[in-house]
């Protein structure tokens, strides 16, 4: 396969990317959209004390929530800890810090720190402890708003549907959701996909992601867990 | 809930007998799920998710789904002629916007003053909020599908609400396995009974203040 | 056509929105991907007094440029008016307002506005008075920060190249850059388009702007200028 | 600016020199539209363009033009394989978020340290800063390539710019028709003077504290 951007790797190399107590942003929604292959190799490799960002914990044997319900991360960011009860358990227990933002609003903190803008203003969740703790507010003519920063991470990994060799991304129906975001937000940005594709083989009208975001391209080995649904 | 599938069923039928034409509906999980299936042929209505989905329709058969074709709750759907994928910040962008015309959900407990506390049981579970503060904030009709009671035969409509609020002053209108409230400037109103209950039954089983409407109906 | 959302229109029937010293938004860049004949209904009409938002003002005979040249904005919020002279001796004159912002913080806060999000906050331009000059500042772990505004408008006009009934929009190549955002600032959303296409012929991964956020459709009747390149 | 064609073409060729495999250049307009005639072949190099495209590629020939596919001043360009559309804010996100390598872009003056002024004659000309304020602050790389002095033959390199800033301290090098500078934390560097000029002809051109660097070349 072409290669000349340099991109297209395996898992193996990129091992290297992956510490103790690093910061990890994942895209999914409830797994859909969650990269498997990644996800194993993080568990196989053993890493502990992740501070994740993403959109939920999933269920407890799918996507991130496979790292989650081993105990991996000391803290997390997220808005639904709902379908997976060992999260739940950890936090109880003091074992894992969660830090709950409303769903909508961690995707834009997300695609803020994707795009280099330092915060956003909300009025989602004035009234609620969980949602204002620990926030800075300011007011505007009279109104006041939380200041809700911007979310980046030293690696993010996301799942797509297709890669060309610029890495420029498409993604599977609802698959997509946060993934674009989670795209653009890392310092180093992974992407594991279904299928990589010649360059100039994307419709450029269709990229939703543009490779300029993207640092590394692997293919994935598509999903290890059986679905809630199945 | 221990709720015959019959009355699950009919709650539904009247939270979809809200929905107009061209509506943009957010529909939670539960009862609110069953709304597709007591729309008038020829209603063209866009279901969304938030996840990133405008135009969901009905769940594929089994053997037929896709596993990249989910709801928020993460079970396969389909997609509808018109609809379309985005990422999950242009599906609260549709929110927080205004442009999501209703949405319909379950809930713990709903004040006089539409006041929703759906989220949070303190010392039990503590799911997280998801979508639920943007969609009772911000969707343009804040529709509750809930029992009348809890498992313990108490109002789930309150005075003041015992649990944590998911979002102040939000809900539009209640409907239960007894009736169906609006919720106004003025407080709660009942508006229609369901038979065999009646207007007394319903107004013991609620605990606050309600006024009863001009026009109400029994069904 | 099938007409069942009753989004698609004529520009006569859609005349009553637009009136002296309304907020107007409008996307493009330079004239391209702007709304020819919805800009050249409003000329016609001869409304007065707008305030506008958009990109750049255009050439003095390109796209915005046409109704900024002719006087017809009392103010404009933008990013770039050195190719429409008359916009700057408007403005010199004290007959035009021009509020100036950085192009993508620009772009920012028009989504911001159609996104629902109150404003957010920028770190570009902080050293230059006419960015900084009424803006509110805020101080986040000792650095400061810009309160950028989320933008909306009355209308908003934009251009694609093709819709679906319900308004489903996908756009044409560099044509698309600020229209998307400005398809979802809009009170009220009107987009020109190329082709009005059947429901369930546009590619539901290839439409950028849901029809959610589109109010009405009207047909084009391509552009009327002649492009400074020409 | 008077300038001949060969010497616009030697200083876009010297900022072409700065492009390096798989980089994502933002391009000005006038001399730096050029650098793209300069780059060795079997360099991979992504274009982009504050209107949305990444992947810019050369100008069409005249009656090939596509009016919806233009650089961000408005003239037809195309588009190479692998490039891509996006709107303007996803464009902007690249800049911000640092994934812009290089901008090569005119100016008005430069400072000692590197302080950019390029957008705003006061009383003269008030374009508006488009897209340089966020070019200037968040591309890796800074290059300026502009004349070395103004049509009255004042240096346009300063001690402090007398023109409105579109960035403090943002430029990394200078291109003129004389000479290469680069500006460092320890100011500013000759680094390269362009025949038949001498190291004496430029500082005595440049008008601030200039370091002739240990590397000095000519060319």
């Amino acid at each position: 396969m072409d290669n000349r951007f340099q991109k297209i790797t395996t898992v193996e190399k990129l091992l290297d990317f992956f510490h103790d107590g690093m910061t990890l942003m994942y895209g999914g929604f409830g797994g859909v959209g969650s990269p498997p292959t990644l996800i194993d190799a993080i568990l196989q490799m053993g890493v502990k004390d992740l501070i994740l960002i993403g959109n939920d914990t999933g269920f407890p044997h799918i996507g991130i929530g496979q790292i989650v319900s081993q105990g991996r991360a000391k803290q997390i960011t997220t808005s639904h800890i709902g379908s997976n009860p060992v999260a739940g358990e950890l936090m109880t227990a003091g074992k894992m810090k969660v830090e709950f933002c409303p769903q909508g609003i961690l995707a834009e903190r997300i695609r803020a720190g994707g795009m280099g803008i330092p915060a956003i203003l909300s009025d989602i969740g004035m009234d609620n402890e969980i949602v204002t703790n620990g926030k800075q507010i300011c007011t505007i003519d009279d109104k006041q708003y939380l200041i809700e920063a911007a979310l980046t991470a030293e690696v993010s990994i996301v799942y797509a549907k297709k890669a060309d060799p610029y890495g420029n991304l498409i993604y599977d129906k609802s698959a997509r959701n946060t993934n674009p975001v989670c795209a653009m937000a890392g310092e180093i940005t992974i992407a594991e996909v279904e299928e990589i594709v010649p360059l100039g083989s994307l419709n450029p009208e269709e990229i939703v992601t543009p490779g300029v975001f993207v640092d590394y391209i692997v293919p994935s080995q598509g999903v290890n867990w059986k679905w809630a649904w199945e | 809930m221990g709720m015959g599938i019959e009355m699950r069923h009919k709650m539904a039928k009247r939270a979809a007998a809200e929905i107009k034409q061209g509506m943009v509906v957010n529909l939670g999980i539960g009862i609110p799920s069953l709304v597709p299936n007591h729309l008038p042929a020829g209603l063209h209505v866009m279901f969304h998710a938030e996840n990133g989905i405008t135009g969901m329709g009905p769940n594929p058969k089994a053997g037929d789904e896709d596993e990249n074709l989910c709801n928020a709750g993460g079970f396969p759907v389909s997609l509808i002629e018109g609809g379309s994928y985005c990422d999950s910040t242009l599906a609260f962008g549709m929110i927080r916007r205004g442009r999501v015309d209703m949405t319909i959900l379950g809930s713990l407990q709903v004040s006089e003053k539409g006041d929703l506390a759906n989220w949070i049981v303190p010392g039990k579970k503590v799911p997280g909020m998801g979508g639920a503060m943007e969609l009772a904030q911000k969707a343009k009709k804040v529709v509750v599908v809930m029992n009348q009671t809890d498992k313990f035969g108490e109002s789930k409509i309150v005075e003041e609400c015992s649990l944590p609020l998911t979002s102040a002053k939000c809900v539009d209108m209640i409907i239960t396995d007894m009736a169906v409230f609006t919720v106004g400037k003025n407080g709660l109103e009942l508006a229609e009974v369901f038979l065999p209950h009646s207007v007394e039954d319903v107004i013991t089983k609620t605990n606050c203040r309600v006024k009863v409407s001009n026009q109400l109906t029994f069904s």
